[in-house]
């Protein structure tokens, strides 16, 4: 069983998977080992580690701003690779890797999921690669033992749901709004999502489910993740990085930050 | 496969295939939320062409608004200055808004009314595309936003104001380099974030699925005229013996080769911009330079780094001033169909001279490296031999540009 | 009587008669040195209208080269903008060029090559008659020289560099006002200098008999298609109820009058530059304003002080920016056939708001003052009547201008 | 007999009429009168006053500079009568009004031939109205008794000279070479005209012929009237006035140039 299935196992019924959408090489590329073993101690369950691509078509100015900045510190797919093996030197956490298939064209399919598999990778979202591109991928990632996580969007047809439910593997990544990454108000996002997110439970059975896009705080991730396996939370942690960034003990703040994400101020929180 | 328009012979070459490929190259590497848009598109794009009414809009439009079908000129002076084979060039120059884009531009528009669209986005460049489908929108009465490059509104402010004229929104984009390649990632996200209400004209033949053979298909009518105009002056069953036609995204190439990919004869090549020159980093000569990869959509050539970042072109000429081209294009360079070449920005601005010292035409700077290869391939024809030009577009806008060099 | 190309009908106005008179006005006040030359002009006009080769030349020069015809467009949204009579544009903005100066043009060259003349010489105000001459020089291989208003190559640089990147040697003229009149001046001084080899293009349907009429004969052709458009579209018979255009010269006016004079039921307008207001003194208002006298050649209409000499011009746009008119039009004016009236510059500038906007046409400036007064006009017409209004040029020159404005 | 057949009649077999032409208010309206009479003096046999008209088609540089300035100064038809009426106070040298016809239109043609003939002028030179647009002037000049002078060029044909020939009144104004007014070099034009020159004498037999158009001395006036009646100086006098005036003595400088114009540097210059 994959690293990732065993999160979603092991969790408890109530929780709620946390999952951090950090930019490989943001802020700099020396960080971000540091940066993940610090969001595991407090609360992420998974990481999605961006690889950063200079057109990223998906993404909104703020995960845009920190490809660039991944990209000018010289951030490539073996780098990445690198600060991979050097978590797993202590932590099983499970690592997503998130990007366009450009970059990993290039870099050479086989060569990719090889090495990715090698440096202790477990899983990938390709936004720019749907069902309809991704044999090739989906075979690779067989081959090598990792997964593959689709996305759903609100105007995904129930039946498409249902082929990307067959076709996921480790969960599936529920984009909760139309639109493009990015810090969108939370309340706004609940109202429009609540139907859809019954859609997706009713079509979505054998996959987890971690919804994403908007999510800026406890308040937002306890109510749009409420029928959902998780959320994911990716432009509200950049933010906060690029705010802190490069202050004096501006890692510690990210750190305190992402567990407000988890925890909100409540009284239960783990001591990290 | 894709149906096409043809009545008067059956192709043999027939991409791209269902799943949007020519060969290997095509596809849609799009985000999930916009396969729904994508199928939407396609299923509207394969209803229109097969119904009458749409093609008789879409002539009507072409012929009593855009002012088709345009010349085939004979240019006696520049066959003359060569001394070999004749000279015609396919006059695009003479569409209203003045260059081939708005051919794409009203097919797309006519599509987007009969889906119900009621919002049109576009990216553009230096704005030819931009002007284009500001046009089609002031006539049809529908919300046009544009995205530009911040860089570009402010080099091709002429454009800008065009299109401000005609009621078009254009916003500036600050991401990236601020030109055409960031446009269209913006006019994608948002085209992702609107997807409901939201057509998106793409303005060449790249793209996902089903755009490249949109384009194809709305631009084919340059090759379709020629070819008629051509047996109209010169006998029938007269073929060019070679068609030249500039490539930047690829619509007014893919447009005029298209009807003729399937007669052996005839050749068929592609010119490039090579920017300060193709072997230096400073070119936009995809095919010549580039390698596989994927970009806004589709898998075909991009000028990228070794880490597959995509990397910043650059043309004298802002039409051709992209790392990509269309899928359709890396296909007929891949199976040697189409021969592709590249020319400088000091050798296309030798193409503007000659064309508007011997013909009177002046044409754009992306026309221009089409022209100024002339002097390359012309020593090498004979005298019974016919070359054809797609003359792609009118060189007012680039005057400043021009000016300046000359 | 000047024999003209109509074989269709037989027309029942026969301007001007042998001495070149419009009724009153007309006439050739030249020094006696241009006498023979324009006698030699007229005699090879007479035999060039007689000849079918002649007219074969030139319609297969505008269909092949300039893009003729050009369409005669339904301009739905304006129609319904107004919700009265039904609105055309006849569109000689998709002419090469940009504008109908290049019929003239077109017909003007080929008569100097019959002549055997070498060496071709125009006036230029905007530049628009400039480039036409350039381009049709460029296409000929004659010299070409190009006299402007140094003020004007100033203010219309990018005609300057168009005209010189055809070959064309562009003259400044710093006499008088520096305009499009002292322009003239100088053309015609040229002229005298080297009568032998040289031929004289003039730009509109002005200068000394028979330059007016060969204006109309060589312009015409816009209002004979469309007179046959109207009815392809309409059916049978049907004829405009109106017929709009702007008047600098009076060339593009003429063209489009010209095949409807003898149809009593069309209502002809002819819409001239009102500057600041024809009440002021700062407008270029010939009929309007103007009084009986000689300049550039003919006894026409004419902005003058008291004691006779000519005043400058003032209109936004430089095509109107002359103090006089054709003598046909004056003609027309003073029996009643064509309505003259006055648009000024502020009024224009709505007029190419509002064919840019609900129709995706910016037309020129020239143009836009004929396009302002639809809104004088279409609240006086009815559902079931027609207006036609000649689109003489796009405004691609005039964007400088017009985005300082707007 | 009209003043100006009278110069004609009167002058010896081998002289040469000297007509000079000045832009009437040219440098300033005071001056005109003074300077016509200064040129008399100094051997001018006939004035041609030019009626400054703002476009001046058949004119080169220095006679359209002159117009502007003369227009700038006031100068109209109006003025022009008064300076006539003021020469005519102590002066019976012919006076031929030079000029285009539009101020004449705008005067109106009755009036001004009428108020033209009372104030004392001769004749008139309108370059812009060839014998095709003449018969109204013709009239008018026939009516109070004014002579009508006609140009001939290098390009009239034989047939035309005769007509001109006919219907000219005073003399015939022979413009010597094809150009506009201005300074052209003598020696180049003396060349260019002689078979012009024997075409006019074989023509042209009721009037006398002046020959025009880039006489700027002496010598040019010498060897280019040889076989005329005499010469008109036109642009190289408003060059000499343009060159001396406002200077001290402008006046006597110009006179005395008029005075070289006529008769060299010959010993025989009489004494004015
Ligand atoms: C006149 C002209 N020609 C060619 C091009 C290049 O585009 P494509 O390769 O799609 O024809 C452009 C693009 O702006 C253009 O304006
Ligand atoms: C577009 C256009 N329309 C009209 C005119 C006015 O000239 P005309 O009255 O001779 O047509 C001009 C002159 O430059 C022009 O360029």
């Amino acid at each position: 069983m994959s690293r990732i299935s065993n999160v979603f196992k092991n969790k408890a019924e109530d929780e709620k998977v946390m999952t951090l959408f950090l930019t490989a090489g943001y802020p700099e590329q020396e960080a971000t080992v540091d940066l993940i073993l610090g969001f595991e101690k407090n609360g992420a369950d998974i990481i999605e580690l961006g690889m950063p691509f200079s057109d990223p078509l998906a993404d909104g100015p703020t995960i845009q701003y920190s490809s660039n900045v991944a990209i000018e510190n010289g951030t490539t797919l073996s780098s990445i690779f690198e600060m991979v093996k050097e978590v797993r030197k202590s932590s099983q956490i499970p690592l997503v890797l998130m990007g366009y298939i450009n970059p990993i064209l290039k870099y050479g399919m086989e060569a990719f999921f090889s090495d990715a598999a090698e440096a202790g990778v477990d899983g990938f979202i390709l936004p720019d690669v749907p069902v309809e591109e991704a044999d090739q991928v989906d075979a690779m990632c067989k081959k090598y033992d990792l997964d593959l996580i689709y996305l759903v969007a609100p105007n995904t047809t129930e039946e498409r749901m249902k082929l990307i439910d067959e076709k996921s593997r480790g969960f599936i990544y529920c984009v909760s709004v139309t639109g493009v990454t990015g810090a969108r108000d939370g309340d706004e996002v609940a109202k429009s999502v609540e139907k859809f997110i019954d859609r997706v439970n009713s079509n979505i059975h054998k996959n987890p489910v971690l919804v994403g896009f908007g999510i800026k705080n406890y308040e937002d991730a306890t109510r749009i993740s409420e029928k959902m396996d998780g959320f994911v939370v990716g432009s509200a942690l950049i933010t906060n990085i690029r705010e802190n960034y490069p202050n004096a003990g501006w890692k510690e703040n990210v750190v305190s930050f992402v567990k407000t994400l988890k925890y909100g101020n409540k009284a239960d929180v783990p001591a990290s | 496969m894709i149906e096409t328009t043809t009545q008067e012979e059956t192709q043999t070459y027939s991409f791209p295939d269902k799943k949007g490929y020519f060969g290997k190259f095509g596809g849609k590497f799009v985000p999930e939320i916009l396969i729904p848009a994508l199928e939407e598109l396609e299923s509207a794009f394969q209803t229109a062409i097969k119904d009458d009414t749409f093609w008789a809009d879409y002539h009507r439009l072409l012929n009593e608004y855009v002012g088709r079908e345009t010349p085939l000129t004979f240019c006696d002076r520049l066959t003359e200055h060569f001394g070999k084979a004749k000279i015609y060039f396919k006059r695009e120059d003479l569409c209203h808004t003045g260059a081939h884009k708005i051919n794409n531009a009203i097919g797309q528009v006519l599509l987007a009314r009969r889906m119900g669209k009621k919002r049109i986005i576009a990216e553009t460049g230096a704005g030819q595309h931009g002007v284009a489908t500001a046009t089609v929108c002031a006539k049809f009465g529908m919300e046009c936003i544009i995205y530009m490059g911040a860089e570009d509104t402010e080099r091709q402010k002429l454009n800008v104001d065009r299109m401000g004229l005609m009621g078009a929104k254009v916003i500036p984009v600050h991401s990236g380099s601020k030109t055409l390649k960031d446009a269209t990632n913006e006019a994608i996200r948002d085209w992702v974030t609107n997807v409901e209400d939201t057509f998106y004209i793409i303005g060449s033949a790249v793209g996902p699925h089903p755009y490249p053979v949109m384009a194809r298909e709305f631009h084919r009518i340059i090759g379709d005229e020629t070819k008629r105009q051509l047996q109209e002056a010169e006998g029938e069953n007269i073929l060019p013996d070679y068609v030249l036609a500039c490539v930047g995204g690829g619509s007014n190439a893919i447009g005029i080769f298209y009807p003729f990919v399937d007669d052996a004869s005839v050749k068929l090549i592609g010119i490039e911009a090579g920017g300060l020159g193709f072997e230096t980093e400073e070119t936009a000569a995809t095919l010549t330079k580039g390698t596989p990869g994927v970009l806004h959509g589709s898998l075909s050539y991009l000028l990228q780094t070794d880490s597959g970042q995509v990397q910043l072109a650059h043309s004298v000429s802002a039409g051709l001033d992209y790392p990509g081209i269309g899928p359709e294009h890396a296909h007929l360079f891949d199976t040697g169909r189409v021969k592709y070449v590249a020319v400088n920005d000091k050798e296309a601005l030798e193409g503007v001279k000659l064309s508007s010292s011997l013909e009177g035409i002046i044409p754009a700077l992306e026309t221009a490296h089409a022209i100024s290869y002339l002097n390359i391939l012309m020593p090498q024809t004979t005298e019974n031999e016919i070359v054809v030009l797609n003359c792609s577009g009118r060189g007012d806008k680039d005057m400043g540009t021009i000016s300046k060099y000359i």
